[in-house]
């Protein structure tokens, strides 16, 4: 793979410019998670409508260009489904989404989205 | 010559030629290494991983985006899986390195969680123990903290029934080797385990002597803590696992603090690490662990049940024929399905150390000593003993120069 | 190709061919190693030493009277002259083995020396120290002890001035790093040791960027602790080393308790061994010493004045292609007299991992991230940094290379 | 070296019969040390004349036969000799007398004797 391939077009323009950054108040499910190789930090928003559906979904946090380009993708992955969709991505989906192939180390920044997503469906299920 | 070994034979003068060390010669004489307890050799598989790492991509690990350490990164991080599979534990997060048996049992007993342990609580470990497994938890008296021990029979056996009596609500840690260094008892972890289980107690197990030489299976034993030494199990010097069930470990705090071990440091107060790196503070020895995993990978090839088995008929040879010695006496179970390739011994008065020198002189690299185990030496009546001990790579004509030596030694020594 | 370091020039291209790795290949292109400060390559002499070890005289030492453990326990033992010497010390006794600095620092931490700290005591350390200075101390704030720390400047130098202030009769130690890993700072230590000691307090040196790349003295220094990593300097991984004032050694308690480190165990209680010993319990990393002793020898005949003087060359060299670019931020002191071989930087709004990768399919392996110095980085107003840094083995030609790379970044970037 | 020349004839005749074997009640000076590597302990008991001169010398514990003859050796070296002497025997002196190579290890059993000596007339000068 050379330079240009793993810093796609897709990639890049979802990091410079992303459709789901920024934050919702009063969300429904709020998760903050670290990227424990690198200290960035995520925070996702998720708000929910009255039948379970996620009606809207905001990422913040400074990450690298994988991260942020994977969590604009799994924001628009997500937005409109239902949580139960959205609990059920696995790494695999997400690796195919990025369709990019990552090292050992840059894999955590691809998937860091998506742990907090996990994390946060997981307690919000719990707490009900 | 691995691919021999996947026949039901087990040839160990196949897997000699494995070992470049046991071609020395020492003093004269074709080496005979009988000293497998204290550290086991090296197969060329394992000195080579080493040198491969260091030749072709050597980097710190887990903080580097670069190749060099994403392959080192792997590398180091993909020996846990291994390990897990070796032992059957449940999670890698459970899995974390140290430098030896010794620092492993130091993680348990030097965190808080044990800290936590209140004056009036009782420790209940043997008479057997290796001071790894001693001194960390007699260092806890100061908190006044009671340490309690099971003795052994006359066979070098532990007394079983005593567990039943020293195990009470009162105890919150049983720790015990799976098999002694010194006298070569296997001990019924198992059946220890589940008496401190009963009494709400946890269980440690001092693994040293067992993983290198015999299937070991945490989830069978259950116990909560398992501790062993890479180097005695083919392993580089300066490696070593413990193994904790993911609740504790996740409950204890670390021991060691510093570079990895950490999610966010500020200047006021910092948050751990996800385990296993929790407990793995700075720059490991990530060389070691690698040469770990392809230990790992050639003592599963062979199998652990038939290097157990290999074991057992040496230490069957090896104690019907240096019973025939006149003036030896030897410690430890008389019976090879509990025994493990271990035979502590001392001939009439002569000093250990003076009997290992005679060997040494022979060829033959034996252990003088206490062997780490000065309160069991003293429960034997001995200020020390001699030790042969025996691996993969050890045969029964080696068993029989020792013999011979010994018969020498006697002449020496006028006994 | 080591007698021609004798000579006075310092040819970075023949100490190149001692390092197998740097033959390598990284994504097509031809290796470029500036991550040295994470951890340093090899030369092969060092993999020899480790394999000369295991094909040779692989055996435990200290306990062993046996042809191979005694020459084992010689090789290993003598290596403390080594590093005796390279660090000017008094005696052997203030030499303990570590797995690296991190290890050497959490010796001095987490000993009684240091637990009979008492509430309202002080510490006083830097922002710029690295997770291994930082973290153990702020674990004893839970204790009540106050931990507060010196300032740097906007060039990335310290604040000298605020010792004098920060540094009271309440302070009981200092612990700051003779070099940053991040800035390249190279600190006044020997100053800030007087310092300390005019207040009646202990000065610990994190000299994990200092030892490997200049010459360090303890006693011109006359710190109290010195702590550095073996493998930085050409050792393997797992190596380490903390030196310290012998009395004050003799009054610390040990943290790590099992074989090795005791005298005599009895079943109520034990008496330590001797020094260093004492801190050195279980099975240590053998091969890793004895490679250890083998890299300062290579060291040692380059000189690590020579060595000093070639990374300043360097570092000159860095500094002034580097500040070309368009959008770089050069973080620490860009005058080369007070800078080690390190130097950090951002690339406009290009996240430093980013970056790294970038780097990375250029074949040049550079570390990304906060280099285990969250407040510094903090400090700096960053979230991270990208760093290069250079050792014996690095030439100017490979920062040219470097530099074509971080244009290239600019582009796919569009910065 | 041949084993018989290691456990040459005077090392074994002095271990099997050390002619300076025993404790001397109310000695001046007495001093217990262990070798760190065995484990084993020597005591050396010495009697000292008004005039400083060593009138008496013992040695008791459990050592191998290089300890054992080594602190007989010792012992007989230093009896009649003055404290200064004694604490003038060094490590070369000791390892001429015994006369056979020592390793690393083995050492420290022909050094033990001399060590607890030196020990014990330091400590004697020091009280004084
Ligand atoms: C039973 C037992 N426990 C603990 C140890 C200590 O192991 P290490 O020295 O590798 O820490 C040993 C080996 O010496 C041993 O045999
Ligand atoms: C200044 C400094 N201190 C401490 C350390 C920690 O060293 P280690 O990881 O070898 O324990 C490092 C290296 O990462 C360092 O650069
Ligand atoms: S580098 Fe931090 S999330 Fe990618
Ligand atoms: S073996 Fe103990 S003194 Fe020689």
């Amino acid at each position: 793979m050379t330079l240009d391939q793993m810093y796609q077009e897709e990639i890049m323009d979802r990091y410079r410019n992303p459709s789901n950054k920024g934050v919702i108040e009063k969300a429904d499910i709020y998760v903050k998670e670290y990227n424990s190789f690198c200290g960035d930090l995520i925070e996702m928003y998720l708000k929910l409508n009255p039948d379970g559906k996620i009606s809207g979904v905001k990422f913040n946090g400074n990450g690298c260009a994988i991260s942020q380009a994977a969590a604009d993708m799994l924001a628009d992955e997500i937005k409109g489904k239902s949580l139960g969709y959205a609990g059920s991505i696995d790494e695999g989906k997400m690796k195919e989404m990025l369709g990019i192939p990552l090292g050992p180390i840059r894999i955590k920044c691809a998937l860091l989205a998506l742990k907090a997503l996990k994390i946060g469906v997981q307690r919000y299920i719990v707490k009900k | 010559m691995l691919e021999k070994l996947k026949l039901k034979t087990f040839d160990a003068e196949e897997i000699r030629k494995d070992f470049p060390i046991l071609e020395r010669r020492v003093n004269g004489k074709q080496l005979v290494y009988l000293d497998s307890a204290a550290t086991s050799q090296k197969p060329r598989q394992v000195i080579e991983a080493e040198k491969a790492y260091y030749s072709e991509y050597n980097a710190n690990i887990h903080r580097g985006v670069h190749k060099l350490s994403q392959e080192a990164t792997e590398a180091y991080e993909g020996v846990r899986e291994k390990v897990l599979r070796l032992i059957n534990a449940r999670e890698k997060e459970e899995i974390i390195y140290t430098r030896g048996t010794t620092e492993a049992i130091n993680i348990v007993t030097g965190s808080v969680l044990l800290n936590s342990l209140q004056k009036g609580d009782e420790i209940v470990l043997t008479v057997m123990e290796h001071h790894s497994n001693l001194v960390p938890w007699l260092a806890m008296k100061k908190r006044g903290i009671d340490v309690k021990f099971v003795d052994i029979n006359d066979d070098g056996t532990l007394k079983m029934e005593q567990f039943e009596v020293l195990i009470t609500k009162k105890t919150r840690i049983v720790a015990v080797s799976c098999a002694s260094n010194l006298l070569g008892t296997i001990n019924d972890a198992r059946k220890i385990a589940k008496i401190a289980h009963e009494n709400d107690a946890l269980a440690l197990l001092d693994a040293a002597q067992a993983v290198p030489h015999m299937p070991v299976d945490v989830k069978a034993m259950d116990c909560d803590f398992l501790a062993f030494s890479g180097h005695k199990m083919l392993g580089p010097t300066g490696t070593g696992i413990l193994y904790g069930k993911r609740y504790l470990l996740e409950e204890m705090e670390p021991v060691q603090f510093g570079g990895d071990m950490i999610k966010e440091v500020h200047l006021t107060h910092a948050t751990w690490n996800d385990l296993p790196w929790k407990f793995e503070a700075g720059t490991p020895n990530i060389a070691g662990v690698i040469g770990l995993g392809v230990a790992i990978d050639y003592l599963q090839k062979i199998g652990l049940s038939n290097i157990r088995m290999h074991e057992k008929q040496l230490i069957a040879y090896a104690l019907k024929t240096l019973k025939e010695i006149k003036g030896i006496r030897i410690f430890g179970p008389m019976d090879p399905e509990i025994r493990g390739g271990v035979i502590s011994f001392n001939l009439a008065d002569v000093h250990p150390h003076d009997l290992a020198t005679v060997l040494d002189y022979e060829g033959i690299a034996v252990r003088s000593g206490h062997h780490c185990a000065m309160p069991l030496t003293e429960r034997l009546g001995e200020t020390a003993t001699t030790r042969a001990s025996f691996y993969i790579y050890n045969t029964e004509e080696e068993i029989d120069r020792l013999v011979e030596a010994l018969e020498k030694a006697r002449k020496v020594f006028g006994v």
